[in-house]
C-alpha cells in the first residue's frame, strides 16, 4: 500500500520533537480528524536553520512531516515556501490517493510555521520601531 | 520473520483439514451438480451432504439452508429479498447503527428505491436498546434485522429478545451472524430468528462461500437471475469445493467450540487485562463481558490506529483498525461513533481478534510489543 | 469403470497446475486483501496480479475487471448495472432468444420492473439474424446484450458486427463470453464490446469465481451491497484462492488456446462425422463450421435425449441434453426451439463438449456405445 | 436422482415389444411432449394374460412402462383397474417429483389399453346380437 520511502520515514521519522525557543510554530489539522501536526522552526539568516516536528495521525502523516522537516531544512524560506503539496507525496515516491491529504497538511504545517514567524518578525519590527 | 495473526475477525487461515476435504472436488469429482451423470450426481451428494452438515451446526434443517457467495451475499439476499417480497405489506426496516457494512449499504440502497429504514441505537457499551426497537416498529414493519454479534467491538447483541418481540408484531426477523457462529452457540430455534447469515471464511473454511438460513415458509425474493440452483434463490453453478470445505468448517467448529471459545475468552482476558495494566491511558471497547470470547478492541490516548496497526506489522503483529473493510477510509468508524468515542478516541483503537492457534506467549509478546509502539508513537505525538 | 468425460461446457475439471497455484492461498497467505498488514497486503497483491493475468487474457486492462462469483453474477451485473444505471436515457433492452438462462432470466426480472425486452430471433443454423437486431433498436434502447457462444450448439455469434451497430447508435454492448473464453480467441477490442462475462470452471478454474470486464468509463450500478471491494460494484471478502486458481487458469488458456483449439476442432469433427455416418436418423444441430471447436449438439429421430444420456452414463459416458440448467426440466431447450427443432426432435439432442484431454480413442468408445445404445433404444419406441 | 428400482427398470425394462393379435391397445402421451407410451394387452378369463409396451421417453417413463407391464400381468382386470397413478411411482420406491407425471403416464396407458379391449368387447357383442 505505501511505498518503501513512506515506510522508511515513518519508521525512522527525522526531526521528531520539539524546539523551545523555536522562531515559529505551525499547528494545522485536528485530532477529530485524524492527524494533527505541530512543526516548530529556528531561522537563521533567511535560512531553516532547523525543524522539528509532533504529529498526531496515520503513517503517511508522520512520514509526511519526516519529509518535509528534511525538505525544509537548510533551505532559504522562499524556496520553502516554493514547495508545492505535492511535492512532498512525490519525494515519497507517491502517496495513495486516499493519503494525498497527509501531504498536503505537511506542506500546510511548514508554511503556517514560516507565517508565524513571519509575523513574530514583523511584530518584533512594529515594537522596534 | 515469526508472524502473529491476531486479525481473526477479518479472515481465518483455511483449515488444513478443510483443504483436505476440498481436494478431491477439484480434479476428480469435479462434476456440475445439475448435471444428470455421475460427475453431477457425484457433486450434488457433496451438496447435500454439505447442506445437512451446515443446517446441522445451526440447528436448521438441510432445506432451510442456500448457499451463496459469502456473508455479504447472504445479507444482501436476507434483506432485499424479503423487503422486495413484502413491499406490498409495508416499506419500513429497522435495523441497529453497528451493522456490518453489508447490511447498512443494502438499507441504504433500499432507501434509495423507497424503503425508510429506522436505525436503532446502542448504549455506550455497545448492546442494542431493545426498548428504542420496541419503539420504532410501526405497522408498516416488515423486517428486524440485527447483527448477533458486532464485527468490531465483538459485542453480542439481545437477539432472543428481539426475536419475542418480532414474533408477537409478525414482523420478520434477520440477523447476521457472521461473526457469532463458531465462537458462540448459535441456533436458529432458540435465536427465534426467520433468516440468519453465515461466512465460511471467518471460520476457517474457504473464502467466497456463505449461506444464508430461510426458516420453512418465509417466501423471499432472488436477488441473482438464471438457472433453477438453490431452490430458484440463488442461480449460478455451485461452488461444490467451496460448499464442501465450508461444510467441513462447520463440523470442526462444532466439535470445537467448547474447547475453542473457553481457550479464546481465558487468552483475550489475559490479552485485556496485560494491556490495561502495563500501557496508560488505554481502555477496553465495548461491554467488558457481552462480548465474542476472542474480540478485543482497545483504546489508547494520544495516538492514531493506523500508525499503530503498521507499527505492529513491523514487528509481524497482525491486527486491525475497527473493521478491515473500513480501514482504508479516512472516517472513524460507525460503531466506535455510535458508542460514543470522540472522533480521536475512535482513530485511536485497535482490534485484536484472537484465533484457536494464538497462544499465551503470543499475547505476551504482542502486549510488550504494543507497550513499546505506543510510546514510541506518543513520543511523537502533539496531544501527550 | 473406465470413464469419459465429454460434458465440458457444463464445468471442467480444475487443472492440477491451478490447484497448486491456488493451495498457499489456503493456509498460508490466507489474508483477507481488505486489511493493512503484511497478510492482507500478500493477498491484495496476489488479487491485482491476478486481475492483470485475466485483464491480458482477453486484452483488457486490470482496471477493467471485476472480480465476481461466477459467470451468473457476471451477466446479472452487466445487465441489471447497465439497465438501472442508464433508465433515465430509457428502459429498452435487446438480447437473443437464445441466450443462457444467466441472461433471460435476468432480463425477464426486468421487465417486471419495467423495462421492455425484444428478443432477437436466429436462423435455423443457430446465428442470430443482425438486420432484425438492428430493426429492433429504438431510440429508448440502452444495451444489447448478445452471447459470444451458445452453450448448447455452440454457434459463434457475429460479435463484430454487432458493436459496430451498438458503437453507432451509441448503446451499449454486453456479450456472455462464458462459453467462447478459453476456445477461441476473444479479444474485448477486437470484438468492440463494452462488457463481457467470463467464468472460471469452464476453462479448467475452480468454481465459484468470475469477472466481468467493464470497459473504462462505462458507468454501472452495483447490485452487492456492502464493503468497498472490487471498485465499490462488487462488495464481499475477495475469494483470493479462487481468483488466484481463475487467473492461473487464463494463463494456462492463452497458452494453450491454439493447440487445444486445433486438436478439439480434430475430435469434434471426427465425432460428428463418426455419429453422422454410422447411425442412421442423426443429425448436427446448429452451423457445420460458425461453432465453438469443442461442441457436438446432435439430434437423434425416435427415441428421447435423457434416456440416451442415461444408457451412455452407464457406459462411463457423461455428456448432456440441452445446457446443465435446464437438463431437469420437462420443456424441450429453448435453443433447439429457435432454431426450429420440433419438440420431439429437440427432446431427442445430446450435446457433446469435448476437452483437451479427450482422445481419439475415447470418441470411437463413445461413437460405439451411442450406437448401441441408440438402438436399443430405438427398439422401445413406438414412433420408429 | 433416480431410485436403483428405476435404474435397474429403465436399464433391464421387462415385456418391451408388440402383441400382434392384441386384446387391446393403449396410447398415451405425445411425442412433442417428450413422452408416448404404447402398450398392447392379451386379455383371457378376465385376465392380463400377456402386455408388452414401446415407449419413447425418458428413464422414468421407460421404468414406468415396464414397472407397470409387471403389475398388471397375471392380474384381473378389475384389479388392474385399481391401480392408481401413484402406485407405479411406489412400486419404483419413488419418482423425483418432476417425474411424477410418467407414472401416471403409463396407468393411463394400461386403462387407455383395458378400455380398448372393453370398447372391442361390447363391439363383438354388439355384432354377435
Ligand atoms: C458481521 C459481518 N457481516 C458480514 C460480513 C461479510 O462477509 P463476507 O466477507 O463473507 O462477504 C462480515 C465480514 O467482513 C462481517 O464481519
Ligand atoms: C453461456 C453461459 N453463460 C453463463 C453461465 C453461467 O456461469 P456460472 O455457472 O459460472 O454461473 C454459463 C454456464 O452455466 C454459460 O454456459
Amino acid at each position: 500500500m505505501y511505498s518503501e520511502k513512506v515506510m522508511e520515514h515513518f519508521s525512522n521519522p527525522r526531526n521528531v520533537g520539539e524546539i523551545e525557543d523555536a522562531d515559529g510554530v505551525g499547528r494545522v489539522g485536528s485530532p477529530s480528524c485524524g492527524d494533527t501536526m505541530d512543526i516548530y522552526i529556528k531561522v537563521k539568516d533567511g535560512i531553516i536553520a532547523d525543524v522539528k516536528f509532533r504529529t498526531f495521525g496515520c503513517a503517511a502523516a508522520i512520514a509526511s512531516s519526516s519529509m518535509m522537516t528534511e525538505m525544509a531544512k537548510g533551505k532559504t524560506i522562499e524556496e520553502v515556501l516554493e514547495i508545492t503539496r505535492d511535492d512532498v507525496a512525490d519525494e515519497l515516491g507517491g502517496l495513495p490517493e486516499a493519503k494525498m491529504h497527509c501531504s498536503n497538511l505537511a506542506s500546510d504545517a511548514i508554511r503556517a510555521a514560516i507565517e508565524d514567524y513571519l509575523e513574530k518578525q514583523s511584530h518584533k519590527k512594529d515594537n522596534s520601531r | 520473520m515469526k508472524r502473529i495473526y491476531m486479525d481473526h475477525s477479518a479472515t481465518t487461515p483455511t483449515d488444513p483439514l478443510v483443504v483436505e476435504a476440498m481436494l478431491p472436488y477439484f480434479t476428480e469429482k469435479f462434476g456440475n451438480a445439475s448435471s444428470l451423470h455421475f460427475f453431477g450426481q457425484e457433486a450434488a451428494e457433496a451438496l447435500e451432504q454439505s447442506r445437512k452438515q451446515v443446517a446441522y451446526l445451526i440447528g436448521a434443517r438441510p432445506e432451510e439452508i442456500i448457499f451463496t457467495s459469502g456473508g455479504t451475499e447472504s445479507d444482501n439476499l436476507a434483506i432485499k429479498g424479503i423487503a422486495y417480497q413484502n413491499s406490498g405489506k409495508g416499506k419500513h426496516i429497522i435495523t441497529s447503527v453497528i451493522e456490518h457494512p453489508a447490511v447498512l449499504n443494502t438499507c441504504a440502497h433500499l432507501e434509495k428505491d423507497g424503503f425508510e429504514v429506522t436505525y436503532v441505537p446502542v448504549d455506550s457499551d455497545g448492546i442494542l436498546d431493545v426498548a428504542e426497537l420496541e419503539n420504532a416498529i410501526r405497522d408498516d414493519t416488515i423486517l428486524i434485522t440485527v447483527m448477533h454479534a458486532n464485527n468490531e467491538i465483538g459485542t453480542i447483541q439481545p437477539i432472543t429478545e428481539i426475536s419475542k418481540i418480532s414474533k408477537e408484531k409478525g414482523i420478520y426477523f434477520h440477523t447476521d451472524a457472521v461473526q457469532s457462529v463458531g465462537k458462540i452457540p448459535v441456533d436458529v430455534n432458540e435465536l427465534g430468528v426467520d433468516l440468519l447469515s453465515i461466512s465460511s471464511h471467518k471460520i476457517h473454511g474457504p473464502k467466497g462461500v456463505g449461506a444464508l438460513y430461510i426458516k420453512k415458509g418465509t417466501l423471499i425474493q432472488a436477488i441473482a437471475h438464471g438457472g433453477e440452483h438453490e431452490a430458484r434463490l440463488r442461480a449460478g453453478t455451485e461452488n461444490i469445493p467451496g460448499i464442501v470445505g465450508f461444510a467441513k468448517a462447520t463440523t470442526l467448529a462444532k466439535e470445537r467450540l467448547a474447547v475453542d471459545s473457553k481457550h479464546l475468552t481465558e487468552l483475550r482476558d489475559l490479552l485485556i487485562k496485560k494491556v490495561l495494566d502495563s500501557i496508560g491511558h488505554s481502555y477496553l471497547n465495548g461491554h467488558p463481558t457481552k462480548r465474542l470470547p476472542n474480540n478485543a478492541n482497545l483504546r489508547f490516548s494520544f495516538i492514531e490506529g493506523e500508525a499503530m496497526l503498521l507499527s505492529l506489522d513491523m514487528k509481524g503483529i497482525a491486527v486491525s483498525t475497527a473493521s478491515a473493510c473500513s480501514s482504508r477510509s479516512l472516517e472513524p468508524s460507525h460503531v466506535l461513533k455510535a458508542i460514543g468515542l470522540r472522533p480521536e478516541d475512535a482513530h485511536g483503537s485497535l482490534r485484536f481478534s484472537l484465533g484457536k492457534d494464538n497462544t499465551r506467549e503470543e499475547v505476551d509478546y504482542v502486549v510488550e510489543s504494543l507497550a513499546e509502539v505506543v510510546r514510541k508513537l506518543r513520543d511523537m505525538s502533539p496531544l501527550v
